[in-house]
């Protein structure tokens, strides 16, 4: 293969990708303090995780499909994992209508 | 079975209190009272029986022991023959008191032509524990250990339970017994929450036996933690009005003490794969210690008992629990408490480092140069800091616990002499101290129930007022400055002379020996001693009364008596008569010197 | 299929394959620095959902057809629907998310990003992966390029695995999806028993 | 084209167990007979179910009756692990989780925490009134994930395990709806455990990068032949340790802890920090030993250079930090709830000691993980009996407060002095079972060589005992206004003797359940 690194597409670049993207979510988490704000920084991480699981399967063990599974899995997690935090973040509403984390500092004191 | 009944009978009886109902206070403390005459009679039984008993029984103890553990696992007959001739090469170099040489299992193992790898789980542990005995019966036999009780406790880390007692342990073992009589029959007017004191107390004394009594270093360290927790409680809620101040104090500079030590223990455990907490086997091996592993030990295990002693500067919590203390709980801790720490370091200090007590471990210049220079001269701190602190304290009990500091620095000066004469001399020091110092708190306790203060100044003419209780205090007094005729006197001489010669009876074989400056700086101690104590006599008995308050005060009660007599009468004998209680130690002293020298001369 | 363009025509394919790549790392990273810098946080949502996308496309580009098309449904048509509910139901006031922590904190947010964007990308260029293929031939052994050469695509495998190696996970997912909404929807339920209670 | 692709695959999506059958013969038998050793979970399936189901038809005054119901599916599933034995030695589901003694281990501790939270959470009032199913369900539902925490061999299995448990949690900390902390805290815990579990599923893709498995045994393998370059999997292991460490509340990913603690109701609390704990250490052992290989801490080159990251230095300055902040910040704690919270982090820094030393030096010594095992046991009885102790005085005076404390002593002697009990254990002094274990801890460290991280744990011991003996102290020798007594009824007394019993009995005899442990088989990854 060649050295042009813009022409031939492998591993590397998808990993540069993903690398990108969970930093860029880190930064999110980091910087919001509305809980939904830092659940979308939270999707930016699992979006990474799933990019690599998948570039991981196509260019490092192709073999079988298990990096795909693992994505499935991830996404349904997601799933959950939003609805959870959903119905906490509402929860939280009802009493002191906000949902920035940093509002809610009873436990500090 | 007498060491087991000596440790455990006041424990019963704690459990014992803890079912009466707490209305019934005369059921509580006659049950108390009880179980400690009890075990004083039976530390009295194991001091006679301990002069006629003879070394073989206890050989043969061992023997029959270690002849069982091979019989139950090793089946096959020649693997059984290897096994005896592996227990007799360990015999021969205890005879021969080798030294240097690999002293572990596996060395012996080879000697002996067993193939350790070939062993199923229970013959190498059959193995283990034979070396183990094998080793523990050389050092019983010349340490003229007796009473040796040897039981199974937790098989998977060879955790025994192990007791036994020697010339060192056993005159504490009965200076524990007598004081906790003591000490209970002046509690009797307790009344704030009778139960929970007297079962504190005999959970006390079971901790204190079960420490001087312990040979496996992992059971000491057990019965050690448990003397903490209720002397935490009898200064917390018994004491004076900065008792939890003072407890806290306490509880946490002794536990720093005690985490120390289980490193040290841990460290041991696993030095050259010994896998042993037996402190025999390992004052067997120790000689075959490298000397970096001899120096951490020696620290470790210093700093640990030296918060106990108090050595200075470990010595900031004594003051402070000492005056916030119960008076018996004083008494108890001045008389035995402190002595915890003096035993360690004889037993472990002592058996386990040997390269350190004979100076042949370089340490820095500004610790001394070595260990026996680094002991003397904290020795001497604690004479003469000791003194002068106690000099300049108004409150009667704070003197009395900073002449505590001052007098167990003789221990560790006589300690540090490395000689048969210093040796004595420290530990008869730790006796006389804990009858003459038990005097002195009980002394200061009687005078404080009257006058509801301990202020020295304010006192005056107690003298003609009182003139039993002066007389009684006078020998306590007296016995504490050093006076001859007093017990004090005698280890306090001993410990001058050890120092003394020091120099020029033990580098003959190869110790290091004190240079005589060190002596000098220490003997200001005895006259800042006899000066704060003349003076404190002065002070509360002399003179005329300073208050009319005074002149309503009753002299000695029964009771009071039946506490402060023995004491005195004891300072007298053991000042007359030191052999009674020297002869009893010096075989067991003798031989833990000779055989640090043994390792010198190698 | 590009793929397929392996051998033949190899350099027309390698560059459209190429070209589609950087548009869909561009699709995916761009709209991820939008998140990182809207203020509204309904703006988010939406920048969300292009990177969403972008994702979903690189799956495709992978050859990972089920999983694009599982993105796709389940993460926008779902997830980010449901964080859209939350943003609604719980903001009455302005829309904005409102940058609690102090400038230092975000610069240095910022940073620790950066760093850690530059240092993942280094560490990973000097790894020695599994066992790197050629980066356009996935060859032969690729279980899902085969499955989509042959055209079935990758459902009919992943499902044939789900029900064999994964039937386990695959069980106890439904346990976790039955329990946790069953817990969510009471928690989030507005009854007398909880609320001001 | 791929699209094309798609549309025809519409109509095959359905796959038959036909299908199935024909591609893997026998398989349907396979999973049948691995469902036997698999019944412990299969019960907890059943109960999460069954509560959930029973409750619609029970009225809400009633409801508290559903602790019965699933206190009976505990005790019915301990059982059945206890009958299944610690011997198994066997793969399950294709590899998905395993059946060993390690495993049974967990369980049993886990089910038998749970037995004793569910009385407590049946004691507590403020539960009374509200639909207790769900509770009760999503408990059995964590129960059923940290199953699968502790015995998944697949890093699905883990992921799954971790997420099932943490979703559970999450939600069964803001169970009482009306109570703000309570609100609070789980909002914290849910926003900052899934970050946590979203870098540990990066750091999962990276281990499946560098292995091409997800199997545990395959990507231990394949980390040890492959002998990749240090930083990329000292990038995975710490992502993968953002996960387990949240779970564990290890530096520092501690921060949460203290107010989900304290937000928590108590008996939930007790849950979390001992329970979920324990299945936390049990993925953390299981991926240690399964990432490095057996004590395979560093890999050697051919050319004889010896690479690879220090692990025990890593883990052991993590288990320092961790002891070190949890004891401080314990310190100044005027409530309870949360001074036991930060005490409970200072625990899980002694815990890290043992798989700091996973890898111990000397023949005949206890590997780290067997210290642990032995500690969480002791951990598990005078962590829940100090919870259980604060859950009563929480109920009889509603205060969590270390004022409540105050001259307990005359008012319940049972309760303080078995307060004094745990919170001995706790600070680590014989004769109890928090002293024999942190022994264990200590010389499994000590026999490793890092004597520094024994010294470190020995001053934090001395730290912790300042603030326990605090409430010693304030129980024992302060005296307070309030003298009244604090009635007990006769099953409360016995179950608080029941939880002092153990804590002694593992302080004075703790040797044959050091054999236990050391006879138990760890299939690992």
């Amino acid at each position: 293969m060649g050295g042009n690194t813009f022409m031939d597409i492998g591993l590397g670049h998808y990993l540069a990708v993903s690398a990108i993207l969970f930093a860029l979510g880190l930064i999110v988490v980091m910087t919001r303090r509305n809980a939904i704000g830092i659940l979308m920084g939270l999707e930016l991480l699992l979006n990474a995780a799933g990019i690599n699981f998948v570039a991981f399967n196509r260019f490092s063990a192709p073999e079988r499909m298990d990096g795909q599974i693992f994505v499935i899995f991830i996404v349904i997690l997601a799933a959950a994992e939003a609805a959870t935090a959903l119905a906490l973040v509402l929860n939280i509403y009802h009493q002191i209508h906000t949902a920035n984390v940093d509002e809610a500092h009873l436990l500090k004191q | 079975m007498l060491l087991t009944l000596v440790t455990f009978i006041p424990l019963i009886a704690a459990l014992v209190v803890l079912c009466i109902p707490k209305e019934q206070k005369d059921i509580i403390k006659w049950t108390s009272m009880g179980a400690a005459v009890v075990t004083f009679i039976i530390s009295c039984q194991l001091i006679m029986g301990y002069r006629s008993g003879g070394t073989d029984s206890v050989a043969e103890k061992f023997d029959g022991q270690i002849q069982s553990v091979i019989d139950d696992n090793v089946a096959d007959t020649a693997l059984k023959a290897s096994f005896q001739k592996g227990v007799q090469a360990i015999e021969a170099d205890n005879v021969d008191d080798a030294v240097g040489a690999d002293r572990g299992p596996v060395h012996y193992a080879e000697v002996a032509g067993i193939d350790l790898k070939s062993l199923d789980a229970a013959q190498s542990k059959a193995w283990h524990e034979t070396w183990e005995l094998s080793m523990a019966k050389g050092a019983a036999a010349s340490e003229h250990i007796r009473f040796v009780e040897f039981g199974h406790w937790i098989d998977g880390f060879n955790i025994r339970y192990f007791m036994g007692g020697d010339g060192l342990s056993l005159p504490l073992i009965w200076l524990t017994a007598l004081l906790s009589v003591l000490c209970l029959a002046y509690s009797w007017n307790i009344t704030k929450a009778t139960k929970a004191y007297f079962a504190l107390f005999l959970i006390l004394e079971t901790g204190l036996m079960g420490v001087f009594l312990a040979l496996d270093f992992f059971l000491f360290y057990v019965f050690w933690e448990i003397v903490l927790l209720p002397m935490y409680f009898l200064i917390g809620f018994w004491g004076g009005p900065r008792r939890i101040y003072a407890s806290i104090k306490f509880f946490i500079y002794t536990l720093v003490g005690s985490v120390l030590m289980l490193i040290c223990m841990l460290a041991l455990y696993f030095h050259n794969g010994f896998d042993t907490f037996n402190i025999l086997t390992l004052m067997e091996a120790a000689p075959g210690f490298s000397q970096t592993m001899q120096m951490w030990m020696f620290f470790g295990l210093f700093i640990a008992f030296a918060i106990k002693v108090p050595i200075f500067p470990f010595h900031t919590w004594l003051p402070d629990a000492h005056v916030q203390a119960p008076t018996a709980a004083s008494v108890i801790l001045a008389g035995v408490l402190l002595k915890m720490g003096g035993y360690g370091i004889f037993r472990f200090n002592l058996g386990l480092c040997p390269d350190a007590m004979t100076g042949a471990i370089q340490l820095p210049m500004w610790l001394g140069g070595n260990f026996i220079m680094f002991m003397a001269i904290l020795g001497v701190i604690n004479i003469v800091y000791g003194a002068l602190c106690a000099m300049a304290q108004k409150d009667f009990k704070s003197m009395v616990a900073y002449s505590s500091i001052s007098h167990m620095g003789y221990v560790l000066l006589g300690l540090a002499a490395m000689t048969d004469a210093g040796v004595q001399g420290a530990v008869l020091q730790m006796f006389n101290h804990g009858l003459s110092s038990a005097m002195m708190f009980l002394i200061v306790g009687v005078i404080y129930e009257r006058a509801h203060h301990r202020n020295l100044n304010k006192f005056g003419g107690i003298g003609a007022q009182m003139p039993y209780y002066t007389g009684l205090a006078t020998i306590g007094f007296f016995a504490s400055l050093g006076l001859p005729g007093l017990n004090g006197f005698i280890s306090e001489a001993l410990v001058f002379m050890g120092a003394w010669n020091s120099h020029t009876a033990s580098p003959a074989v190869g110790v290091f020996g004190l240079p005589t400056w060190i002596v000098f700086l220490a003997l200001p101690g005895i006259v800042l001693t006899a000066a704060y104590i003349l003076w404190a006599v002065q002070r509360v008995f002399m003179g005329p009364l300073k208050s009319e308050t005074y002149k309503t005060f009753k002299d000695l009660s029964f009771r009071e008596v039946f506490v402060l007599a023995p004491l005195g009468l004891l300072c007298i004998v053991f000042g007359v008569w030191p052999q009674l209680i020297l002869g009893f130690m010096n075989d067991t002293l003798n031989t833990l010197v000779s055989s640090v020298i043994a390792v010198a001369g190698n | 299929m590009s793929a397929a363009g392996r051998g033949r025509e190899g350099e027309w394919a390698l560059s459209f394959h190429a070209i589609i790549f950087w548009a869909l790392a561009a699709m995916t990273i761009v709209p991820a620095i939008g998140i990182v810098v809207s203020k509204n946080i309904v703006h988010m949502a939406f920048w969300l959902l292009g990177t969403l996308l972008g994702v979903a496309g690189l799956y495709l580009h992978m050859e990972a057809d089920f999983l694009g098309m599982t993105q796709v449904f389940v993460y926008i048509g779902g997830i980010n629907v449901l964080l859209l509910f939350g943003i609604m139901l719980t903001n009455r006031e302005p829309l904005y998310v409102r940058a609690a922590v102090k400038r230092p904190a975000i610069a240095s947010a910022v940073l620790l990003g950066v760093v850690v964007a530059v240092g993942l990308i280094q560490s990973f260029g000097a790894t020695e992966w599994h066992t790197v293929k050629d980066a356009v031939a996935p060859g032969l052994a690729d279980a899902s390029a085969k499955a989509v050469v042959n055209g079935d695509g990758t459902a009919a495998t992943l499902g044939t695995y789900l029900l064999s190696d994964y039937i386990l996970p695959f069980e106890i997912v439904s346990i976790l999806l039955l329990v946790v909404l069953v817990g969510a929807a009471y928690i989030a339920r507005r009854d007398p028993e909880g609320g001001s209670a | 084209m791929m699209f094309f692709a798609l549309s025809k695959q519409a109509g095959q999506i359905a796959v038959t167990n036909a299908d199935v059958q024909e591609k893997f013969p026998g398989l349907v038998q396979e999973i049948t007979s691995n469902l036997g050793a698999f019944l412990p979970e299969l019960i907890l399936a059943v109960g999460v179910m069954w509560v959930i189901m029973a409750d619609l038809f029970t009225r809400r005054e009633r409801s508290r009756r559903m602790g019965f119901h699933a206190f009976a599916f505990v005790a019915v599933a301990l059982v059945s692990v206890i009958c299944h034995g610690f011997s198994g030695d066997q793969e399950l589901f294709r590899g998905m989780i395993v059946d060993d003694g390690f495993g049974a281990f967990f369980k049993v501790l886990l089910l038998v925490g749970t037995l004793i939270c569910i009385p407590m959470v049946m004691m507590t009032r403020s539960f009374d009134g509200r639909r207790m199913g769900e509770f009760y369900g999503l408990l059995l539902g964590s129960v059923l994930g940290m199953f699968l925490m502790v015995t998944a061999k697949n890093m699905i299995m883990f992921f799954l395990g971790i997420e099932f448990a943490s979703y559970t949690s999450y939600l069964l900390t803001g169970y009482l709806k009306g109570d703000r902390r309570g609100a609070e805290g789980a909002l914290k815990y849910v926003i900052y455990g899934s970050v946590a579990s979203g870098a540990m599923a990066y750091g999962l893709s990276l281990l499946y990068g560098l292995t091409g498995s997800l199997d545990m045994a395959d990507v231990a393998q394949g980390l040890i032949v492959s002998r990749t370059t240090d930083v990329t999997v000292l990038i995975a292991g710490l992502l993968c340790f953002a996960g387990f460490g949240y779970k564990i509340a290890a530096f520092p990913m501690h921060f949460w802890s203290p107010d989900v603690y304290e937000g928590a109701p108590i008996p939930f609390t007790a849950f979390l920090s001992v329970i979920s704990k324990a299945a936390g250490f049990a993925v953390l052992l299981r991926f240690a030993e399964g990432m490095v290989g057996t004590g395979n801490w560093e890999l050697t080159l051919s050319n004889g250079d010896v690479v690879g990251v220090d692990w025990p230095l890593v883990v052991g300055v993590i288990s320092a930090l961790t002891m070190t902040v949890g004891n401080f910040a314990a310190l100044f704690q005027r409530n309870l709830k949360r001074l036991l919270a930060y005490s409970s982090i200072a625990h899980a820094g002694y815990l890290l000691m043992g798989i700091a030393a996973l890898a111990p030096g000397a023949e005949n010594a206890i590997p780290g993980w067997q210290a642990i095992l032995f500690y969480l046991v002791a951990y598990l009885f005078m962590n829940l009996g100090a919870f259980l102790v604060v859950s009563i005085i929480a109920e009889k005076t509603g205060r969590e407060t270390l004022d409540a404390y105050r001259g307990l002593g005359s008012r319940s002697a049972l309760l303080s002095v078995a307060l004094g009990i745990f919170l001995i254990s706790l600070i680590g002094l014989p004769p109890t079972g928090g002293f024999t274990g942190k022994v264990q801890l200590i010389k499994a460290v000590v026999d490793d060589g890092q004597i520094w991280l024994a010294l470190v744990a020995v001053v934090n011991t001395v730290v912790s005992v300042y603030y326990y003996a605090r409430i010693i102290r304030l129980m024992f020798l302060e005296e307070s206004d309030d003298t009244s007594k604090v009635p007990l009824s006769a099953p409360v007394s016995a179950f608080v003797v029941l939880m002092i019993v153990p804590v002694l009995w593992l302080g004075v005899f703790f040797g044959s359940t050091v054999d236990f442990i050391r006879d138990l088989t760890l299939t690992l990854g």
